[in-house]
């Protein structure tokens, strides 16, 4: 029985990537991300790894989804796919297929597969994963820290070195992002230090005029020449 | 969106449960799934819901952007701390074996700070990132 | 005992699997955003409901049960309120459900053999429509 | 087993291969960012399946039933601390994604790279 749901739930995480690979819209493939972690969440949990699924559906579908969301709220969830920008902008280019990814892709994956035909068997206990610190951790876990989750245990005393090292570099996340994001609001703080204040205005007016409203235009070539000119004006004074 | 009575209702009540539940997770990790990461990630995203709903203003009201901020970085503080403890009451570093008298005693109580440390940092984190990409782009905040 | 108790949670089981089959194929093949949420509604609702309650015949008296009647309480909460807020946010994005003279079933979707009121409607208003004119 | 096993396997190799192709193919950042996640998520994925025993349990230790046999708890400890720093990371690399939109007014990767090379885009 165990083994139809693996295979369903590895068939459905297959056809949700496919999704994410065919969506155009933005919005659409985030949320089809979302999915695909709630699916392997469950496939965690056939897997006996309860802990990793409880993380995964809270932070992969949870947290994870709702930056996604509130980045595109930023940046816009419209995808003008190369193919569309090509013919607006000119008739001969030819169409460009990927068939160079394609082609890396496969025989990657190839030579991948080719690999997993040395793998150990699966779910064998006597596979060397199973023989090296772990059952030193099962069995010994019970009397040296007392607590019976075992991944508990591991994750904060055996192992204490590696999940501060984890938390940290959580923590150093939290620092960039503070530092990408708040340094300024709109405005420039480079371009004020290089150019002066008057500079920056006009800057500012630039980035608005040139894709405030030509994002949706139909030729956007017009706008980037009217941008450049805009910077250059700037990097001159 | 301050016209959605339902959801206004529904969310007062959902997320003192959801807060509920994230200390329920941190405290009941020793004995089921569940810890310091699970529990922090799950107070951020009570917090995230209760700001979709009422707004970003007035969540930061409640608790403001260096709440968040200090949390962050004390929680960090909290899990190396209990590693000096440890150094300075004779043992090594994160060895909690020497933190009380009963060696297993002392292994609970040093897995019960370091996973507090871990849940006030990853709570600090998520809400602190969610905080910067909302009021990205709005004067006003 | 425990054979009722078994057969019992067999049947809410199954049941609860029929409605998430229900719901899956309304959210196929229902035609616009508003139907399909009243067809996935089946699935938080019934379904996983269904469902939650046959795990409890599973688990007779102890603390499982009493953890899955709190997820049953929490998850009949929430998932009336996201239906509601995914509609609310759909009619706010300027999507109006599809009323009944507007739907035009396509001929993929038919089942052969029955005969949907729809269209005689349609009918009539086209009729009614040229007498005006 | 052994057809299990492997088809396991594949479907990772092939989720990977997803990841991958997103990620050198389309231009979206965005987009290229969530074929990282899918990447990721792979790996995930293979790590907890070598963990795996069949006919075991979660690890979480049961008093007096005799003989129990658990999975590999280490494996889910490195991958649930992965998790967590896997969407840290992904935050700072959106933040990167929300400053070059504010910077070039787009995030597909051509016309950035031809805003760059002060080229017309091909």
């Amino acid at each position: 029985m165990e083994i139809l749901v693996d295979f369903a739930l590895l068939a459905l995480l297959a056809v949700t990537a496919m999704a994410v690979v065919r969506v155009t819209n933005l919005f659409a493939a985030v949320m089809f991300a979302g999915i695909y972690s709630f699916l392997s969440a469950c496939l965690f949990t056939v897997m006996d790894a309860v802990d990793v699924a409880f993380t995964e559906a809270a932070v992969g579908a949870g947290i994870s989804t709702v930056l996604m969301l509130a980045t595109l709220a930023l940046v816009g969830s419209k995808v003008t796919t190369p193919q569309f920008r090509i013919t607006a902008m000119s008739t001969k280019v030819p169409p460009r297929r990927p068939i160079f990814p394609l082609f890396v892709v496969l025989v990657t994956g190839g030579i991948l597969v080719y690999g997993t035909l040395d793998m150990p068997p699966y779910g064998n206990p006597d596979d060397p994963v199973h023989n090296h610190v772990a059952p030193h951790y099962l069995e010994e876990s019970g009397h040296e820290i007392g607590v019976p989750n075992v991944v508990t245990s591991v994750l904060a005393s055996y192992r204490g070195y590696d999940t501060m090292g984890e938390t940290t570099v959580v923590f150093t996340a939290a620092v960039g992002v503070m530092i990408l994001l708040s340094s300024l609001r709109g405005r420039d703080t480079y371009g004020q230090e290089a150019w002066g204040d008057e500079k920056v205005q006009d800057l500012d007016v630039g980035f608005v005029d040139a894709f405030g409203e030509e994002m949706d235009a139909p030729s956007p070539k017009v706008g980037r020449r009217k941008k450049r000119k805009r910077r250059k004006k700037g990097g001159r004074g | 969106m301050s016209d959605q009575v339902i959801l206004r209702v529904a969310t007062k009540i959902i997320v003192p449960t959801i807060l509920l539940y994230a200390l329920y997770v941190q405290f009941h990790g020793d004995f089921g799934p569940g810890g310091g990461f699970q529990a922090g990630v799950i107070f951020a995203a009570g917090i995230i819901l209760y700001s979709l709903v009422f707004g970003l203003r007035r969540t930061q009201k409640v608790l403001p952007s260096w709440v968040a901020r200090l949390a962050a970085s004390t929680g960090v503080l909290i899990y190396a701390g209990t590693g000096v403890v440890a150094l300075l009451k004779g043992g090594k570093f994160l060895d909690y074996s020497v933190l009380a008298h009963d060696p297993e005693h002392g292994q609970h109580l040093g897995i019960l700070f370091v996973e507090i440390g871990v849940m006030i940092t990853v709570l600090g984190v998520m809400i602190t990132i969610f905080y910067f990409f909302a009021a990205r782009g709005r004067e006003d905040l | 005992m425990t054979f009722v108790a078994d057969a019992l949670s067999w049947i809410c089981l199954l049941g609860g699997g029929v409605f998430v089959v229900i719901g899956a194929i309304g959210v196929i093949r229902m035609p616009d955003l508003f139907t399909r949420l009243h067809a996935a509604g089946i699935t938080d609702t019934m379904g996983a409901g269904f469902i939650l309650v046959g795990l409890m015949f599973q688990g007779g008296m102890s603390l499982i049960t009493a953890k899955l009647i709190l997820v049953l309480g929490f998850l009949w909460f929430s998932s009336p309120v996201s239906t509601y807020a995914l509609a609310r946010a759909t009619l706010a994005s300027g999507q109006e459900p599809f009323w009944s003279e507007d739907l035009e079933i396509p001929d993929t979707a038919r089942i052969p053999g029955m005969v949907y009121p729809v269209d005689a409607m349609g009918e009539a208003d086209a009729e009614s429509g040229e007498e005006e004119e | 087993m052994r057809i299990l096993g492997l088809y396991n396997y594949w479907v990772f190799v092939f989720l990977m291969m997803v990841g991958f192709y997103i990620l050198i193919s389309r231009r979206n950042l965005v987009k290229k960012i969530l074929g990282l996640n899918i990447f990721q998520t792979s790996v995930f994925i293979f790590y907890i399946s070598m963990g795996k025993i069949i006919g075991g349990t979660a690890p979480i230790l049961v008093e007096g039933e005799g003989e129990v046999v658990y999975s590999n708890p280490l494996p889910s400890v490195l991958i649930l601390t992965a998790i967590v720093v896997g969407v840290s990371t992904t935050a700072v690399a959106l933040s990167l994604v929300v400053r070059i939109k504010e910077a070039y007014g787009t995030i597909e990767g051509d016309e950035i790279t031809a805003m760059d090379n002060e080229m017309p885009p091909p």
